[in-house]
């Protein structure tokens, strides 16, 4: 065990698989040389060679569309996009062509990719250093998507992912990259996809969240904890495939559900949330379903804080769902 | 160039090293592009009796798709767009495993999940086609790059029209080629249109090879219904990237026969002159021509050739068309390595409708 | 009123605003000489020359990029891209730019530009020329997102999306692009955005549906009704802006909802919907709320019909919930 | 060329029919680079104090900048990225507007909403900048298709750097311009690097300028550290754009002598050296020795000089420092033109948690 941030753990995780796995190697840009706008890669070059940490031009169609080449040719390549908000010229290379290479094929031709991005808001990006689309990714049948939201949990995630089969959408919140700091375990450290992390038990309510919501939630349930109000706070961990069974488990037990996520709310994920419990957990739910999450606009800068879910509005959100009903 | 006018005259890209065809080679040639040009009469008229239900012909290019083929090792890898029939056949895809997939019958390899002319085999080292256009160029990149990381000694090749050299993913896959010198083969075949834009609208460039100089690597325009000149130029690239020269662009100047596909009606863009124009520098005539020149082909052998891939055709809509439905339990597999519960709910659903018969393929 | 068949309303649609508004103007892949691969655009060359209506070259990055800075410039351009299957090469350009631009130059540039596109299943398609992904377009703040089931709406809607101030994403399901037929007024026949069709009055459950998939539920809902189920089915017309007051109002009368639509269940627009509903009108529900879509896998060719929800699919859907609780 | 040599010896793209720079001319482009220096030195102070959150330096680029600016017509329309800060104090965007957007105070005419340097002045027909690399391109090429079609005689103009050129939208932006012929001029500013990647790494081609060629138009290469050779490929272009000729890419070679944005480091991937050998090509002291050889600066003016745009600078961030913060009722204004039921729903839960609060800026 050592402490580290996440980025760190994120290093360490592919640092490892690279050790243990002569096909997996990792393509973006300024992954080589500079490490990594955000360090995450930092190391590698040296460790590995310029055949194994391709520092790329700027272009991520030319990124994804290689990685894809190279995973259908049967190395294991981690994509890194600077930023989730640059992931739009790689789109079509992910729907289109990543998310049903298996599928279109027959099976003939899996494309095992692995893309990770740093995403989401608080470190005053603007429109396009902050946003939050993993719904785009859930969406898209044939992808897995993993939000981490602890070191441990980037490592071990980040090495079932590129141990997979399937592609992996990788989100890392970059929010707190640094913030966050924990223990995490040495060497080939897994955690496995669909299982959700149960953060705090509770009885009165439960809260769904991933990634950088993580810790506002639970703090927003410590604070109402002094109220009285017992929430029970889950880390989804992996959007898809989706632990649904955790979440139905505990809604039943609570029989109220607010959701917590920095994306736009209209189609979030979160919706997908509400209907799962809407359809499944019905006869359970004592109260609305409440949605904590960011605004249906544009990202924006100097107001930010306004715009990202906080304790307090959590806070809000779990005493107004424990009174109803 | 206008579409409209002849094609003009053309720099055939011979280099000295690199050994021609025997007339062995052209007989084989011959045969794999009389079995292409049989195929798509057979699937057009199929496709309009309803027995398939979609068709894109390749009709016009098989020279430039078999003398391609023809220059590449087993060991390559080909990733092609949706029109390259003569590689699949060329490379020894079975024609009733095609049909099969036209179909998208019990014996489709591809589970009857794509359309027509969509397919790939593993086997045959031809990646799986997709519709969008380009993407496959990037990844044929990305492959020839595994394979040198993989000290395999070989190269990859990407198909595509001129249409889609105005898409991303040539401008992406170039680029990258470029900068890692990826032994990647880039040919592009310019049958004059893309559905309904004819090329000099599509680019104002005066070639489409020489856009490989944005790149840092040579293109090389070729005749495209002459098997020899695109297999010679086809070996000659091929040969720089397994020395690790680089990648090459080969623009094969070809000519689309029939319709874009079967839903296209060519006539509303352009006239039966020019059609006829190409006509005569029909790829099959030009190698029956030469074939019979070289004293390898006589008329009797000819007409024998010739229905032996009518035959065959014949034979594998047969087999094909008696192959049972695909089966609709595979709806599911594939999507991922193993189906997550999300999937296995959705498939216990699916399996209940079918049981109660409230949904019918 | 003249009787028209969906994709022919279209055309009377671009026609008259054409003829109306000289800023006007359409591109695409073979919308000229060749009048769009369905037609759509069929004669618009001849009537108003090269100047407006551009064949373009294939680039779908190009098309909306150009057709962005017409917008800036202040032309109102309406681009078709072929299928929306292949949108994706204009994706950064439609979420990155096109959705942001009024938002981002604090209402200095707005940027209206209509993208036209055929979606959905039903027509042999197979995985590229079948797929329906309005959630992408409806999650993304600043894009409108309107899909017509008549060709009176398609042709209202459209004139509307062309007079609108905003982006819209204007998806046409061509699976009954001929095969309904319908009475389309004359002239500049406008239907507002956010008002909701009521396609048919019903007490005991609600159906929500749109594009091609209105018909279908009508027919179920029609099956159902010898069967003593009177089921009320309203079509949404545009997701964004959406009329929620409709819904409401349906679902606080019946009690019972029922989603249809043709896209990927996991984080399709109908999970929206069921948020909705599980926040706004929880306490009217009496069933849990079902959804009828397609599946979690990309769109196959050959077993099309078992992927796309038929009459009886919608119409078991609608007795469980009408049974249910 | 690697980026770590001299740069090469350049043609200088200089058209006959086209007017140089007075001496007047030339102290005005001065000013204004003076002045985009200072507000550098002076806005990447401000970032390490924390007093603006984030910052994109020009420094190095100057002369590309102004000399492009001071070829254009008012009513031309220019499309930048985020770097070109010489552009916007060219034509006339005042010093306070530009703190204010980097602030995202109550004057900031973008309301807060972008990160410093992505700002756009309608007044001033600069477009708003966005971040994704290269969506500008194709937008430029738009804008002149639509004043080509309303029959207005302009030309748009697009900034970006080396690293864009290997955008979708270069690809497609320098395509569609080459087909309809737009009157568009793409300025490539060549500053040797994309964050930590060097041009040669970019691409293989021998210079950014030839990648026109694959479109069909001009591209020249000039060196972007002189205000009057850049001022002079950019009037040509403007005067074959206007005149119908069609689009012309130039390659303003420079270096950005600053780090990429003040979030970077470039020791990790540079030399001083490196840094210090283009610093003898600093745009702004090239300039003065032209000033000074022409007899139209001396020691005391010039000290004048720089002194009024530090003066300019100081004066500029006292008032935009003094302005309050952006107004949190504008949060859900121009997502559309009005708000829709769901946004106006938005709007009124945070207006609560505002008074109540809950959310604070
Ligand atoms: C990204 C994308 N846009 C549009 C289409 C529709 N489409 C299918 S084929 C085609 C023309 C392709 O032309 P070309 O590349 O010259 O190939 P050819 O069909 O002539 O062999 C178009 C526009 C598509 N498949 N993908
Ligand atoms: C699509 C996209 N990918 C990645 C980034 C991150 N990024 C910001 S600037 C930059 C380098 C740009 O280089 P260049 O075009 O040469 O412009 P310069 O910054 O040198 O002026 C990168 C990679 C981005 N903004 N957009
Ligand atoms: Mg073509
Ligand atoms: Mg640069």
């Amino acid at each position: 065990m050592t402490e580290l941030t996440l980025v760190q753990a994120v290093n360490r995780g592919l640092q490892q698989a690279m050790r243990d796995d002569p096909d997996v190697l990792v393509l973006g840009e300024d992954v080589g040389v500079n490490g990594g706008v955000f360090r995450a890669t930092e190391g590698l070059l040296k460790e590995f060679g310029e055949d194994r940490v391709l520092d790329t031009p700027l272009s991520e169609t030319g990124i994804v569309g290689t990685a894809v080449g190279m995973a259908l040719y049967g190395l294991k390549p981690v994509a890194e996009i600077q930023f989730l908000d640059f992931i739009y010229p790689a789109f079509d290379q992910i729907v289109s062509e990543l998310a049903k290479f298996r599928y279109r094929s027959g099976g003939q031709y899996p494309c095992h990719v692995v893309i990770r991005t740093p995403y989401g808001g608080g470190i005053k990006g603007g429109l396009y250093h902050s946003q939050s689309t993993e719904a785009y990714f859930a969406h898209t049948a044939g992808l897995k998507v993993v939000i981490p939201s602890t070191p441990a949990d980037a490592k071990g995630l980040l090495l079932t992912a590129i141990h997979d089969e399937d592609p992996v959408m990788f989100l890392e919140p970059k929010r707190i990259y640094r913030s966050v700091t924990g223990e995490v375990p040495e060497g080939d450290h897994r955690v496995p996809f669909g299982k959700a992390r149960l953060v705090r038990e509770g009885t009165d309510v439960s809260v769904f969240a991933y990634g950088a919501m993580v810790p506002v939630v639970t703090d927003a349930v410590e604070a109402v904890a002094k109220e009285g109000i017992s929430a029970e706070v889950i880390d989804l961990r992996t959007l898809v495939p989706l632990d649904e069974a955790a979440i139905l488990a505990s809604v039943e037990k609570t029989g109220r559900a607010v959701v917590v996520h920095e994306a736009a709310r209209f189609c979030g994920f979160g919706a997908e949330l509400s209907a799962i419990l809407a359809e499944k957990a019905f006869y359970s739910l004592k109260a609305p379903i409440a949605r904590v999450t960011g605004y249906d606009t544009p990202f924006p800068y100097a107001l930010e804080n306004l715009y990202l879910p906080n304790v307090e509005r959590v806070a809000r959100a779990l005493r107004t769902t424990v009174r109803s009903g | 160039m206008s579409a409209t006018q002849a094609p003009p005259a053309l720099p055939t890209a011979v280099s000295p090293g690199v050994a021609g065809m025997t007339p062995e080679d052209l007989v084989r040639a011959y045969r794999v592009m009389l079995l292409s040009r049989a195929t798509d009469d057979r699937c057009l008229s199929l496709q309009r009796q309803g027995r398939i239900g979609f068709y894109v012909p390749a009709s016009g290019q098989e020279a430039a798709q078999v003398g391609a083929a023809s220059a590449l090792a087993p060991e390559d890898w080909v990733f092609p767009a949706y029109r390259e029939l003569g590689v699949a056949l060329y490379r020894g895809v079975g024609l009733e495993r095609l049909i099969d997939q036209f179909i998208g019958n019990a014996g489709d390899l591809l589970k009857g999940r794509q359309m027509p002319n969509h397919y790939g085999y593993r086997d045959h080292r031809i990646v799986v086609a997709s519709s969008p256009i380009g993407t496959q160029i990037t990844q044929a990149v990305g492959a020839a790059l595994a394979a040198r990381r993989r000290k395999d000694s070989l190269a990859t090749i990407t198909f595509f029209g001129d249409g889609a050299t105005s898409s991303n993913d040539f401008h992406a896959g170039l680029n990258f080629a470029g900068v890692y010198r990826a032994p990647t083969i880039f040919v592009c075949q310019n049958n004059q249109w893309a559905i309904s834009l004819p090329r000099e609208k599509q680019t104002r460039s005066r070639t489409l090879a020489e856009k490989a100089e944005a790149y840092g690597f040579p293109g090389v325009v070729v005749d495209g219904t002459d098997v020899e000149a695109v297999h010679a130029a086809v070996a000659d690239a091929r040969s720089r990237a397994v020395r690790g020269e680089g990648p090459t662009l080969i623009e094969a100047q070809v000519y689309r026969f029939g319709p874009h596909s079967t839903s296209d009606d060519p006539r509303r863009y352009r006239t039966d002159a020019e059609v006829e124009h190409w006509k005569a520098s029909d790829p099959v005539l030009r190698l029956r021509t030469r074939l019979t020149s070289l004293g390898a082909l006589d008329e009797a052998r000819d007409a024998a050739l010739v229905e032996e891939a009518r035959a065959a055709v014949a034979k594998a809509v047969s087999a094909a068309e008696a192959t049972g439905p695909v089966d609709p339990t595979t709806f599911f597999d594939d999507v991922f390595a193993a189906p997550t519960p999300q999937l296995l709910a959705e498939r216990d659903e699916f399996d209940q409708l079918l049981k109660d018969g409230a949904v019918k393929p």
